[in-house]
């Protein structure tokens, strides 16, 4: 009898011709957790699908063994019942029904007849909710009323639900604020005590660092190292997981300031659902050539809604104005706003970034596909000439630009989006969230892009929940709560706490009324 | 604002509105035809009439919750009211075993529709369309292309009887103390787990209401011969369904499943097995529809139904049910059914032109789903 | 009341030609005898046929003259509307096993003779294709009884060869046209004449005998005198159609109907079993309409010379 | 492993896979009719039946790449060819003035249908549910439910004209100019570009191929009266759709459109415009397809292209146009128009019953979809 709980050996997965596991090797013991790091793209999530059953037995090679016996599922459901839980990298919740009922979806308490036991299911959700810290959430509204950080945690209730032996967190908090992000761990550690392994996958090292027993690493679908975290430390995570050592995560910002060519004035944004309610509440600020600008707050705070509405991609009503190079312009639509050398990357990717039935090159052609054409006819060489200068601009791998976009891992997909919009030629770029699920590596190839353009004269709005990175490439931060604007610091010196007490409630944070606040640099508009 | 106002009105209380439009065009139809549209005998035809619609749209609305559509209905209605008519006259059937071999037939088409859009994962459009090709070929091989009657006087009670007075009342009084209760262990349940409660009066003014409309119906019902049966089946159908889909495990997956399969899936439900069923159902709904318009026209005859998929979808639509699955309800598709039928029945009492009429409900169909439409949420 | 009584008019399919002018002249007709009439049309649907009738009961009419679509599956309304105490007239089609009190309509039997022996005289001898009407019409039955009669000694003779034969789902145009294409193809045209149940179908059968430029050498029949195949019949590419002046049964239809609810006595000249019981029936006389008599539809005032010469 | 090959070998050739299907159909219909399914006669009709169809799936074949449906294209051809034969009959319009009329506004009905689709926001579903209605509606209306003939030759000839044979050996090397012409161009084309090129003798055969096809096409229906003229039109509308779909901007907008409409929009491109003129060009199509079956029928009737949308439809995903947008070919589109109408003209010229007729084609389009559900990648 072997002392591991789970142990996966040689294990190997095609997609079509393409391998993305080549050979893995993994183990964990009962009560241990074991940190999973990878680029984009590196096999983390198929490793887990492969491991939870999503991809039945026979359509991979290798040999799991549980409890030191052969895993024996045909299907997802024989995993769970093995007490093997996932937490998906996507969120998978049935938005029209209640947050009670997506909590136990599968797994329904019911009474004879197989009517829904209500009673019973809100009770044990809402005990769900408190153990998370969300004693606000009522269990019986619909999900589609909650964010997306809320809707995280639900889908991380709906795993504590279930009688895990085995948890697998993909990427849990992406969409986390800190102080959620503790309490999660403090709950993976609470189950570490009660005999559960937990694998836990983030491109967020300090957290790996914070909770992992071991790390295991994998490149390009093979199984680099595993290792006792005591050995180890967050740069040689990243120099396994890449292969070389990233010097400077973050570039210097040796870039000039120019004059304010930007200005956003009283944008006030109503929520779709609920048109007396405000997300966004009179923000306005300006914008200087070559300036890079970061916006933090907490999620929900309305940093997505204020630059959609910039962009004109606001679904509700909004009200404001935009002023661009000292004219007022109309950003109606993205159309509008494009023709005007305002682009923006969004949040979401998968619904609002790729096309999938586009293949690469068409990807990032779409916003510009006009200027390759003569009466409306395509220039197919012209296209390619450019599809091909910006993959080699933007470092993406890909085998070729004809290949389908779905096929390239999220990091790359983020570049193919980000070169969509760079060739529009943007004076103003807006990038929401733009390295959110995104490895260290095309991190810090992003952040230099973004120098880069920002040396060019491109000002750049930056949304973005990792303080670091707000910190790390911004000139000034913007800090957004509760839709209104929160603080506007310039980037010397500025700490991580300054900004997060800024987002949290400025009541209760006497110390940074404007009038005190020594680093806080009103501007006027 | 005013309009924002009055959008979000629409939106909490979507069946109001129905209600509303439906309130309107009695109101205009007995204007023009001198109170001769609210006659209980024309009140007793209209929902007569709705009920095979009725009865399809209440499977419809359970397949377009889960995502999908089924094109056959109207030429399986055809097929299952052929076999229902061929058993009766040519075979001398029984009417129970007749009833029951034709709903078994039914689940058994209906599964094989499920099978091939679940299993086979052929798009339902798909499967519905070569359905309702090959049912309706099916049906003009089993009658040979002739009309098969006269059909027995019993099968003929289904779609044409009468339910005594007496039942009726008893019926009434029955379902008025359902809706008492039903509102009270609402109450208490919601109080028990802290959730808002509406307030007493609100919940009173509701099964006064309730009782009201009931009282109504009964009333005038009897007063032409009684409760149809169809439309006591339809109301059976209602209570069924209504329940299924609020208070089940199957039937709040439907609404999953219609909603976010892949992650249905993922929580370890079978997606396939409940679209299986929900076609399984359908299939079930298409056999009673069938036996209805049997009993109806007392003949199977080889045109029977045709079409009668576009007026179940449309009710569907009408009453408030997503395009895209994942929310609809039964009350909703009944109420679209009942708009429908009001609109033909009103027509051609005023003996508007064929082609107005087509205008005029071609026209009605998009302004609700518009009125829909535009009072969600845009996202 | 009996002095204004109220009539409702249930008829089949007003996208069929003659329809339309049915109603048109029955309307008239009523008008004159001091009747109102409330015109339905079930749009070839058996279903909307029967809540159509259902309505015109709520709205107590006093007779109800019904064009059936499907002439079997009307028991129930009928019963419904004798129950209500309304009387009930079957027009052109009989509908059966139905208590209707009247019927009126040419006389098909005789219409599908005509339409036979206008072919044979036009085509002794050779492959004949019979293109039937609707399979829900009962008349479409007794036209085929009709033909039958007539080409049955030249089939028995040998002078004449049934090459195929099917029926016409709602008198469709676009349907008999693929028909007698196909069967043109798989005959290698060797067909020789076409016996068409009506105007509406000869009018598809024309057409794909014209894109073989044979329109005018394969004598085609018809009925109703529908104006497009007047103007066939002038230019030979029919041979001949069967006039059944639509006013007199119409007008007729409006006199029986008012007779009715009147409780008068109409003066019956026939009886037809439905199945149910023996039917009263008003026969009339149809027509036979060749290039040689066209101008009997002007004197009639059932078209316009402008309207007939108009090209 | 086997099955894995033939699976992979279906999915690169899908259009092999269709074509080998036809091929088995006509050999089947051709070994029963001994011989008289392939002679240049029935060839000819062969094509100008499928002509309506295929007219109506070059424009469905857009609508559904862009995501949408449009069940209203039966009536619309109806109204349309309806109003083409009132001008033509009661009003003399010349032809030429009479075909800029009803594309007009045939362009104007579809815009109408675009409009409510792309900016109320209408589901297109509902929209076609409703001008299905409608328009037929409006046809009843316009024509007084006569129908209206004889329409004058010029106008026939449309329908059932045909081009004189020289024209046709012109129009046959020309084209094979043109293959020739465009493989020249993609070869030197990807050369340029440092893209791989296929083998020479790959590309000679397939102009070969071509070349054979081509031959074979014009010489059959030389041998017979010559090329229909439909036959013609539809020819032109698929090299004119294929070049939109693959060669400009407007043509990627369509496949972007359906594919991710969001993020379409978000891209800069206007969305609502694409939807807008997709539905216009199927409106255009209608009134093609109208005028075409007028003038086959050298009649307006009033019932003229009823269910026509289901068949149109059916071409589309017989032909490997995906349910869900996206993704589809127009000549796709068109092999499965050809399919169905073999099935129908060949069944027809066996006597088979047309309740076996129903069965057959109703099983061979979900067979067909099933096979390319089934051979197309997982995911
Ligand atoms: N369904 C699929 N078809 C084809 N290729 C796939 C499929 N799913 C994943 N891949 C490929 O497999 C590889 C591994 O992907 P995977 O999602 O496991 O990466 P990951 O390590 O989870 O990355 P990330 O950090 O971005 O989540 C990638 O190259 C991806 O493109
Ligand atoms: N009703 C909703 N249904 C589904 N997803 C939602 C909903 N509301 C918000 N989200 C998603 O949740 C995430 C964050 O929530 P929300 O939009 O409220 O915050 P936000 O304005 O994006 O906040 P931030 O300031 O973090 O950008 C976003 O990705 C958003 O798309
Ligand atoms: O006159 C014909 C009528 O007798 C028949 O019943 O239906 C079709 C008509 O053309
Ligand atoms: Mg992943
Ligand atoms: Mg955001």
């Amino acid at each position: 009898m072997s002392d591991y709980l789970l142990e996966m050996q040689g294990i190997i997965k095609d997609f079509g011709g393409v391998r993305a596991l080549d050979g893995i090797d993994i183990k964990v013991k009962a009560g241990e957790c074991l940190g999973l790091c990878g680029e984009n793209g590196a096999g983390k999530s198929t490793l887990m699908k492969v491991l939870s059953g999503i991809y039945p037995r026979g359509s991979w090679q290798g040999e799991i063994l549980w409890q030191g016996q052969p895993l024996q599922s045909q299907s997802m459901r024989d995993t769970e019942a093995a007490g093997i839980i996932i937490i998906h990298q996507e969120l998978m919740l049935v938005q029209e029904l209640s947050v009670a009922e997506n909590i136990f979806m599968g797994h329904e308490i019911t009474l004879p007849g197989g009517r829904m036991n209500y009673p019973a299911m809100y009770k044990r959700a809402s005990e769900l909710m408190c153990e998370l810290k969300m004693p606000d959430i009522n269990v019986a509204l619909p999900v589609m009323q909650y964010g997306g950080g809320h809707q995280q945690l639900v889908e991380i209730a709906k795993a504590l639900n279930k009688q895990a032996k085995l948890l697998i967190l993909d990427e849990p908090s992406s969409s986390l604020t800190a102080s959620e992000i503790a309490v999660l761990l403090d709950i993976i550690r609470d189950l570490k005590a009660k005999g559960v392994a937990c694998v836990y996958i983030s491109h967020k090292l300090d957290e790996v660092a914070a909770v992992c027993d071991t790390v295991a690493v994998i490149r390009d679908g093979k199984h680099i190292a595993t290792t006792p975290m005591q050995e180890m430390d967050v740069d040689q995570i990243i120099t396994q997981m890449v292969g070389r050592e990233i010097t400077a995560m973050y570039p210097d910002q040796e870039h000039d300031i120019g004059e304010v060519m930007f200005e956003a004035r009283n944008i006030t944004c109503y929520d779709v659902d609920n048109p007396r309610r405000k997300k966004v509440d009179d923000i306005s600020f300006t914008l200087r050539r070559g300036e890079i600008l970061g916006i933090a707050g907490l999620v929900g705070a309305g940093r997505t809604e204020l630059v959609s509405a910039l962009y004109g991609a606001y679904p509700g009503r909004c009200e404001g104005e935009v002023w661009l190079d000292g004219a007022k312009v109309d950003t109606g639509t993205p159309l509008k706003s494009i023709r005007l050398g305002l682009c923006m990357v969004p949040e979401d990717r998968k619904h609002h970034g790729i096309v999938p039935d586009l293949n690469v090159g068409q990807n990032i052609t779409l916003t510009v596909l006009q200027d390759y054409s003569h009466h409306s006819r395509i220039n197919a060489e012209a296209e390619l000439k450019t599809i091909q200068g910006e993959i080699t601009r933007l470092q993406l791998k890909t085998a070729s630009p004809f290949l389908p976009i779905t096929s390239l891992s999220g990091g790359n997909q983020q570049k193919a989006v980000l070169a969509k919009m760079l060739l529009a030629r943007p004076k103003v770029l807006i990038l929401d969230e733009p390295t959110r699920g995104v490895d260290v590596g095309a991190k810090a190839e992003i952040y230099r892009l973004m120098a880069e353009l920002a040396r060019q004269g491109v000002a750049i709005i930056m949304v973005s929940s990792e303080l670091a990175e707000v910190l790390g490439v911004s000139d000034r931060v913007l800090v957004i709560g509760e839709g209104k604007l929160r603080g506007n610091f310039t980037n010397k010196n500025l700490s991580q706490e300054t900004v997060l007490a800024a987002a949290i409630d400025q009541s209760q944070h006497p110390a940074l009324q404007p009038t005190t606040a020594d680093r806080y640099h009103q501007e006027s508009l | 604002m005013n309009t924002v106002n009055i959008k979000q009105l629409f939106r909490q209380y979507k069946i109001m509105v129905l209600l509303i439009a439906i309130a309107l065009i009695w109101a205009f139809f007995s204007w023009k035809t001198e109170g001769g549209f609210v006659t209980p005998r024309n009140l007793s035809n209209l929902l007569r009439q709705m009920s095979i619609t009725g009865i399809l749209a209440c499977g419809m609305v359970l397949v377009i919750i889960a995502g999908e559509i089924d094109l056959s209905v109207g030429s399986m209605l055809g097929l299952l009211g052929g076999v229902a008519a061929v058993l009766n006259v040519t075979h001398h059937l029984p009417l129970p075993l007749n009833l029951l071999l034709v709903l078994l037939m039914g689940l058994g088409l209906g599964l094989f529709n499920g099978y091939l859009t679940a299993y086979m994962r052929i798009p339902s459009f798909i499967v519905g369309l070569g359905g309702m090709l090959a049912f309706r070929g099916i049906l003009l091989g089993v009658t040979g292309g002739l009309t098969i009657a006269p059909v027995s006087s019993d099968l003929v009670y289904l779609g044409q009887g009468y339910l005594p007075p007496q039942f009726g009342i008893v019926l009434g009084i029955g379902l008025f103390i359902l809706a008492l209760g039903l509102s009270w262990r609402q109450r208490s349940n919601r109080l028990q787990h802290g959730l808002p409660v509406p307030p007493v009066w609100r919940d009173t003014v509701r099964v006064l209401l309730i009782g009201a409309v009931l009282l109504a119906f009964v009333r005038t019902l009897n007063t032409y011969d009684g409760i149809p049966v169809p439309v006591l089946l339809l109301l059976a159908l209602l209570g069924l369904f209504s329940y299924i889909t609020s208070q089940t495990v199957f039937g709040r997956r439907i609404y999953s499943v219609g909603s976010n399969m892949e992650a249905t899936r993922l929580s370890g439900v079978n997606v396939q097995a409940v679209k299986l069923w929900v076609f399984g159902i359908m299939g079930m709904m298409c056999a009673l529809a069938g036996l209805v318009n049997t009993a109806r026209l007392a003949a199977g005859s080889p045109s029977a139904g045709n079409m009668g998929e576009l007026d179940a979808i449309a009710a569907c639509f009408i009453g408030g049910t997503s395009m895209r699955g994942g929310s609809g309800t039964v009350y909703g598709a009944l109420i679209g059914a009942l708009v429908m039928a009001s609109l033909d029945n009103g027509m051609s009492m005023l003996d508007v032109d064929t082609y107005w009429q087509m205008i005029v409900k071609g026209s009605i169909l998009m302004l609700a789903v518009w009125v829909d439409v535009s009072t969600r949420s845009s996202r | 009341d009996a002095k204004n009584p109220k009539i409702g008019f249930s008829i089949d399919d007003l996208r069929v030609e003659r329809w339309a002018r049915d109603r048109d002249f029955f309307i008239a007709a009523a008008d004159k005898l001091g009747a109102k009439v409330y015109v339905q049309s079930a749009d070839a649907s058996e279903e909307r046929q029967i809540a159509q009738i259902e309505n015109l009961i709520s709205r107590g009419v006093d007779v109800i003259v019904i064009v059936p679509f499907n002439a079997t599956v009307l028991t129930n309304a009928v019963k419904e509307a004798k129950k209500a105490g309304i009387k009930v007239v079957s027009y052109d089609r009989l509908i059966l096993n139905a208590d209707v009190d009247a019927y009126i309509s040419f006389d098909n039997e005789k219409v599908g003779e005509m339409q036979a022996e206008g072919v044979l005289k036009a085509q002794p001898k050779g492959n004949y294709y019979l293109l039937g009407g609707s399979p829900t019409d009962n008349n479409a039955k007794m036209l085929r009884e009709g033909q039958m009669k007539v080409l049955k000694p030249s089939i028995d003779k040998g002078d004449i060869k049934i090459v195929g034969q099917q029926w016409v789902k709602d008198w469709s145009a676009t349907e008999a046209l693929s028909i007698v294409e196909n069967a043109l193809t798989a005959n290698n045209n060797k067909i020789d004449a076409i016996v068409a149940s009506n105007d509406g179908t000869a009018g598809g059968a024309i057409q794909a005998l014209a894109s073989q430029k044979m329109a005018g050498k394969v004598p085609v029949s018809g009925q109703d005198a529908d104006l497009a195949a007047v103007k066939r019949v002038i230019a030979g590419t029919q041979v001949m159609t069967v006039y059944k002046p639509l006013n007199l049964i119409a007008s007729e239809a409006a006199k029986l109907s008012v007779e009715l609810a009147r409780n008068e006595k109409p003066a019956y000249n026939s009886q037809y079993d439905n199945g149910l019981k023996k039917v009263n029936t008003i026969l009339l006389k149809p027509t036979t309409l060749t290039s040689a008599n066209v101008n009997l539809l002007v004197k009639d005032g059932f078209y316009t010379e402008a309207q007939i010469s108009s090209k």
